[in-house]
């Protein structure tokens, strides 16, 4: 049996040299980073040095790159930190109705505490149209945010046209959550036009526990975890140097072989999207089918669930995701594909196919091999098949 | 998956007495495809005994498994003795399930039941 | 030249057995904690292998724990998080003055939201009296936040008085940042009473990255970070694996050889108390006496400036630190030694000696070797000793 | 300690011409303990010429250092070139020093400005 691992959309493996970089700071260089004697020097300079190759991976400067220890926690501090920090100009958000729960949620209890949220929403590709998002502009707008790419159905946004249009329509700063594009595909701030911008090492290659937030220099933002002076105030607590030093491996590894990493996945996922809907009928994909992460596949099943799915091809070694309600920790239905209008019975359905650096044509071909059985034996015994 | 205990997986991996009764005494239905779990059970009945139980399920592992162990429970037994089966008895036979599934997916008891109301109702009417 | 770590206050060394059991999740088990399949599978149980390991350490049930990034993470978690949701029982906050900065300045920010904060003051040794507490109170408070041991001046609370004073005297919920305790001195929620409790692995040979907040069953908190479902839906982002099990090792280690290490440090800690106050004329311990931490030793040396000694100790291999205004980066007197009442100019010559794991007598002793030249010569070059 | 450069650890390590001078012509300090850095200056002037400086400080690395290069600029130097000595070219002598020690610890070339004045009012009194 093969083992295919098709979830790097769930998170990456670190690559060697992270997790090599990592090592002395667990070991002899234990030391805090605020610490005036030797055994602060090499964990500062190694926090320092993450920053500038964080900072080169997205077109800023490293005095704009802040740490945090996921990008739930980075969305969350610019959400909330651009809300509370300028509630005197406004108490108005607005979010796409696709953004990542530690966006949505993050906005819902804004709401809570007297802001107001619009949702904009998306097409049937889930993709956000820049003339919504002019619409929901307010005089007391004070941050949009709108996703790069969804990890759910691997849409990008048109995320340089919107920046523009907020940019020129209001006075509001700009965020995006770059969480699933950051170190996959090109991401400069400046062409981007953004004021914030937030990335997680976990998704390409880095290690856990390490993820960043780009603040534009003079942007008003009031911290999420305040305390002591590390990230310049920003964000208090002892550095978590092993992380961020392996943090910054991975973007330097990113901005080096993004390129070939692309080059090499855009064509296994077309091939495997063009397998996966013509050999198997009533299968949808989700999302838009060229604006998409590399190496991205999402589809709808039709008349079958999702979790079923992922048991059966478990046991054939391939492991993968699913946005179905049973898979959902929350058992709720996915809001991603509520909002690109998929009937929720057809949601469960869902299955998602996220492939990386260690993925092959040979993987694509076996999961063709594997597939269509368990898709056969599922519908066979579904009452909803039988119906149809 | 860990989550599920051995029982479960083997009543997921090998589901016994799958599919439907074409001339079943009757048929009941629980659950819905937008809660993700939905099913169907079919009963074949002679002079109140459960000869055969059949069913399809849409839904995930747990939903399966529930199926799968119910039609196991059920077959061979009298109506009663299967109206008595509840969806506990059925986590129990099945080593346990996951909490969270333990509301949504355990729903074959119902579904079984309902067939045996529908015989019922259509053996009054008959 | 002997190498002398006395600064185990700011960060300790990760053990050997953390290290080693951080790896795997580094390595091959590197999948997400959420995963349905089998690369979650170890990652998900390391997780709740640490959180009754974590839970064991204080007392509590593991579904009372909650991991974080930091102590700073879990103490801002627990002033905001208690605060906002609890905001229709009243906006009143207590803290004491001596309290870390990431519950002192999460206080603050509460003030801009609306709050309004009480700091109880401290008596010489930097210890509260419960009484000041308990006038503290009133009907609208929400949560009281006292330390249990502060990590400057290493005095110890009484903090199951104070809770005990809360509870009968009040309706707020009782919080303590035992940072400084948990997994270097008993730490017993129950036996305690309080309602929340933090604490941060990279204190107690854990590593870096990994905090945990215990919350009480039954206590209502809003999420500092909002998103998925990690955490019980109270702290989205992705687990960061390898940390969390380091620290259930280092929890595990310490409930083990707590004891010892109290016994090995005490001795240490009074011997070189003994030794600095005597030999040494005008010196002055801060903090209680005896009620301090195993291992903690600081001092005001008159007329000196801290950031000049720690330079000095550290030619001679010393590893230390101060709270002089020289040593903060944020160049600010050290709010916990204003508490104290000790004037400005004398509390630029606090130094900090912390002892652990590897500190011997011969450290003790070699310090006490280099450190009166040290202190003589920056006197000599002092105007203040010359007027004195 | 990375954050200071090798000049000003050899100038901390090492101070040139500390101490006091009993019989000064000038003296003039600078800074408090409160703020943890204090100097005091010491000169002796013969024919407008600064033949000795010497100083005590109290204070960080930084503090010390500055003191010291100060000392060393000073000496020799006319009055009106000591006076040009700014605190900047301290800094820049001492191949830079940390940003956030550029205000507070970087008080001696004021603390020998207000000696040199000191000596003038003396002279202009006596
Ligand atoms: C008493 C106390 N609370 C909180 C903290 C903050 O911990 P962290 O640096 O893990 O955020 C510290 C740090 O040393 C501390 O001593
Ligand atoms: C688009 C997006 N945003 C945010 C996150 C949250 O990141 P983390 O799990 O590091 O908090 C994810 C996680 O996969 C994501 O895909």
């Amino acid at each position: 049996m093969r083992d295919v691992y098709f979830d790097y959309g769930a998170t990456t493996p670190p690559r060697p040299e992270v997790v090599e970089a990592m090592l002395p700071y667990l070991k002899e260089q234990f030391g805090n980073p605020l610490s005036l004697h030797r055994y602060g020097e090499a964990p500062r300079e190694a926090v320092e040095e993450a920053r500038e190759k964080v900072a080169q991976l997205i077109g800023a400067r490293s005095n704009e790159i802040y740490f945090t220890a996921s990008g739930s926690e980075a969305n969350n501090m610019a959400v909330k930190g651009i809300g509370l920090m300028n509630q005197k100009r406004g108490k108005h958000l607005v979010v796409s109705a696709v953004e990542h729960l530690s966006v949505i949620n993050a906005a819902q209890t804004m709401e809570k505490l007297g802001f107001e949220v619009t949702k904009v929403p998306v097409d049937k590709h889930g993709v956000v149209d820049p003339a919504d998002v002019e619409k929901a502009l307010r005089d007391d707008t004070t941050l949009v945010s709108i996703m790069h790419a969804n990890s759910e159905i691997g849409s990008i946004q048109p995320v340089g046209e919107i920046a523009q249009v907020v940019k020129e329509r209001s006075k509001a700063y700009f965020h995006t959550d770059a969480v699933a594009t950051a170190g996959n595909l090109p991401v400069d701030v400046k062409e981007l036009g953004v004021n914030l911008l937030s990335l997680a090492g976990n998704q390409f290659y880095g290690p856990k526990g390490a993820g960043a937030l780009y603040i534009k220099r003079g942007t008003r933002i009031m911290p999420l975890i305040d305390g002591g002076v590390q990230e310049a105030g920003r964000r208090a607590g002892t550095e978590n140097v092993p992380a961020i030093a392996g943090l910054g491996v991975a973007a330097e590894l990113a901005t080096a072989d993004m390129e070939e990493r692309r080059a090499q996945l855009v064509p296994l996922r077309d091939r495997l999207i063009g397998r996966i809907t013509s050999e198997i009928d009533r299968i949808y994909l989700t999302g838009h089918p060229t604006q998409r992460l590399p190496g991205h596949v999402s589809v709808v099943v039709e008349y079958i669930e999702g979790e079923a799915m992922l048991l059966l091809l478990s046991m054939q070694g391939v492991a993968a995701s699913s946005g179905s309600t049973c898979t959902s920790r929350a058992l709720k239905a996915s809001h991603v594909l509520t909002a690109l209008d998929i009937e929720p019975g057809l949601a469960n359905g869902s299955l998602l196919l996220t492939l990386g650096r260690d993925s092959s044509v040979e993987d694509v071909d076996y999961f063709m091999e594997v597939f269509p059985p368990i898709v056969d034996r599922l519908r066979q015994m579904s009452p909803l098949y039988k119906e149809a | 998956m860990p989550t599920y205990s051995e029982k479960v997986m083997d009543h997921f991996a090998n589901p016994r007495n799958v599919g439907e009764i074409e001339d079943a005494d009757g048929v009941g239905s629980e659950g819905n495809p937008v809660c993700g779990d939905m099913m169907e059970f079919y009963i074949k009945v002679d002079d109140g005994l459960l000869t055969d139980v059949k069913y399809k399920t849409f839904g995930c592992g747990a939903a399966i498994a529930c199926s799968s162990m119910v039609s196991e429970m059920a077959k061979g037994k009298t109506l009663e003795e299967a109206k008595g089966i509840t969806n506990r008895d059925v986590a129990a036979e099945l080593e346990g399930l996951p909490k969270n599934k333990l509301h949504c997916s355990n729903l074959g008891a119902d579904a079984l039941h309902k067939a045996i109301e529908d015989y019922e109702s259509k053996a009054r009417e008959g």
